[in-house]
């Protein structure tokens, strides 16, 4: 399989390339080929996954060696792309922006004398920039390579045949509660919730208050607000009902009316009711 | 075109497409070659020959053909599921957790809570095994579903109501109560046993 | 018990299963026959033969064997769906590529070398296809989760292990051609002991 994958030559990228330019020679005006309309921009910023796609779009454009870098064109070339850029999309030019900063000192290093550091070696400002465009190079070649290995529907299918009462055969896994307990209370520090004392006994049996009250609404439209207490559960149960209906109100999936002052309360379910859950009810 | 090659592209056709295919819909992928019925029809009898001796066979039913594995094998073929079950995948596990504790609870709630999303592998999981329904549909746009869990999911559990699941105190304190617990093969004894570790701490609070 | 019947048997098995199946989870089938793993790895070889002039093939990906239609059909095949394939964006491919190449790695250094951020949508994507997992956390500031790629990834590319992916091009050495640069840590161990898995890969081109 790996010897299908063949490496992109960089330099036969550039074929398009109208002019040939000489490294080292400064040239007074930007290649006409560069400019781009600002209504265009928008897709040809689509084309670029960030700023060292772009930095090395503008390095193969004129056949430069990508480890000597002439700061100065690349960096003008640059900033006139960010310049469109940045009357399109604020958010978005920011990460250029930053390219531009660095691009702009790396320039402004070059310019100095160079100090020798405490070896007395030098340090090519570039080599920080040169280090991550060829990581990132290497990446982008690596996602085109693996945009080219096999891929179910678009270059195989996986097969399979009918088995008559295949279904019977398959045991469902066993639960323990233990494993369920232990992932919820990863989610929730995952969550990090801080809401802590919100899940305890009595939230508990409001939520399966909520679900009996949105079973019990589901079979008329209007139910008079007294009808979902129940006296027999006691204090405690008719508190639980109403925070019940309180919460359901607060997630808006109950509507409650009443006509007239001290008149009648009713109240009806929101929730849409489909042929699909009768699937789901429980046998 | 060679017999051989539309053979083996029905071949491939019926085991990729997964359920029965017309003489019709085989003619479709043949479009450019400009195929005829009768073509087809040759083809699938050929075709039908050279699995005389193999594990499959061919056969028509109300919907077209299809390939499926010979009777004869069903012995060994039933033995592919008959290993232990798979374990629940801890998506899967966070999602029941969520809907058993959040109740009714969206799918995007559920994915607010995990981060990430819930596949519709999963939901229809816990349908299947009849331990969520749908409760109803929440009116914002959309309409997504709210789930809730089932008298069955209860029924496994050995639990009469929600109330029974612990809380996030007992949750919190499951470190400590762990140790304790035989966490061996899961036996009706351990299970209880572990409820009434919950039970005694909710007492002392 | 005739090489042939266990031919069939796996055959039937495989396309039964629908998806990759390991020699272990065969041998089980044939328990009351009590096959051995040489059984098995024979009639596969003979199997694999077997289906060289027809529309399908046995392929070893990283959860066992799978039987899928043919790369050189795949023009008859896609016309069974009406939709195309769906394509993935550079910065998707670009994302995998990173996490295939470099794992365990956190969205942090993902970012540091694509010099964009990481779209939170894009993770949720490779999540939800199960191409990715976490593999932990790292232990510093804010705890990154690490990422890796699974065997569903491998399953999907078509590949049996890691191996199987394309050699990743070369840092050109920087220090051979600008001898006078001091580039500081350019790769780290990892990268190296990385490379050093994919020589071989690239002795064969």
């Amino acid at each position: 399989m790996s010897s299908k994958h063949k490496f992109k030559n960089k330099d036969t990228v550039q074929t398009e390339m109208p002019f040939a330019i000489v490294e080292g020679k400064p040239y007074t005006q930007m290649p006409t080929d560069l400019y781009i309309p600002p209504e265009a921009l928008e897709v040809i910023l689509e084309a670029f996954e960030g700023p060292l796609d772009l930095l090395l779009y503008l390095i193969r454009r004129q056949n430069l060696n990508i480890l000597d870098i002439p700061i100065t064109e690349i960096t003008n070339q640059y900033i006139e792309y960010i310049n469109l850029l940045d009357e399109l999309d604020f958010e978005l030019a920011a990460e250029y922006l930053v390219m531009a900063a660095m691009l702009a000192e790396i320039k402004s290093r070059m310019l100095l004398p160079k100090p020798a550091s405490e070896e007395g070696e030098e340090d090519d400002p570039r080599a920080e920039l040169v280090r991550r465009l060829q990581e990132y190079e290497r990446f982008k070649s690596a996602a085109l390579d693996i945009d080219e290995m096999p891929r179910e529907y678009r270059d195989y299918v996986v097969t399979s045949a009918y088995v008559d009462n295949k279904q019977s055969y398959i045991a469902p896994p066993e639960v323990d509660m233990r494993d369920i307990i232990m992932a919820f209370k990863e989610v929730l520090a995952r969550a990090d919730l801080k809401i802590s004392h919100e899940i305890e006994r009595e939230t508990l049996s409001v939520r399966d208050k909520m679900t009996h009250l949105l079973d019990t609404l589901r079979d008329k439209k209007f139910f008079t607000f007294e009808s979902l207490f129940d006296p027999s559960e006691g204090k405690q149960g008719i508190v639980v009902t109403f925070l019940a209906v309180l919460e359901l109100l607060k997630s808006q999936v109950l509507d409650i009316v009443q006509n007239e002052t001290y008149g009648q309360i009713y109240i009806k379910s929101l929730a849409i009711e489909d042929e699909v859950d009768d699937n789901a009810q429980p046998a | 075109m060679e017999i051989k090659q539309i053979k083996n592209i029905i071949e491939a056709a019926l085991l990729a497409a997964g359920e029965p295919v017309t003489v019709k819909r085989l003619l479709s992928l043949f479009v450019e070659q400009e195929l005829t019925h009768n073509d087809i029809a040759k083809a699938i009898e050929l075709l039908s020959e050279d699995f005389q001796g193999r594990g499959i066979e061919l056969v028509e039913v109300a919907n077209g053909f299809r390939l499926q594995t010979k009777t004869i094998l069903q012995p060994w073929i039933s033995k592919l599921w008959e290993e232990k079950p798979k374990k629940y995948t801890r998506a899967l596990l966070e999602t029941i957790a969520l809907i058993a504790y959040r109740q009714p609870v969206t799918r995007g709630e559920i994915e607010d809570v995990r981060g990430v999303a819930v596949s519709s592998y999963i939901i229809r999981t816990l349908m299947d095994r009849e331990w969520i329904r749908v409760l109803g549909y929440r009116d914002v746009p959309g309409k997504p579903a709210m789930f809730g869990t089932t008298k069955e999911f209860l029924d496994y559990f050995n639990m009469k109501s929600l109330q029974d699941l612990p809380t996030l105190a007992e949750i919190k304190d499951i470190e400590t109560i762990m140790p304790e617990l035989d966490l061996g093969p899961k036996s009706d004894e351990n299970e209880k046993a572990f409820q009434n570790q919950f039970k005694n701490n909710n007492e002392e609070e």
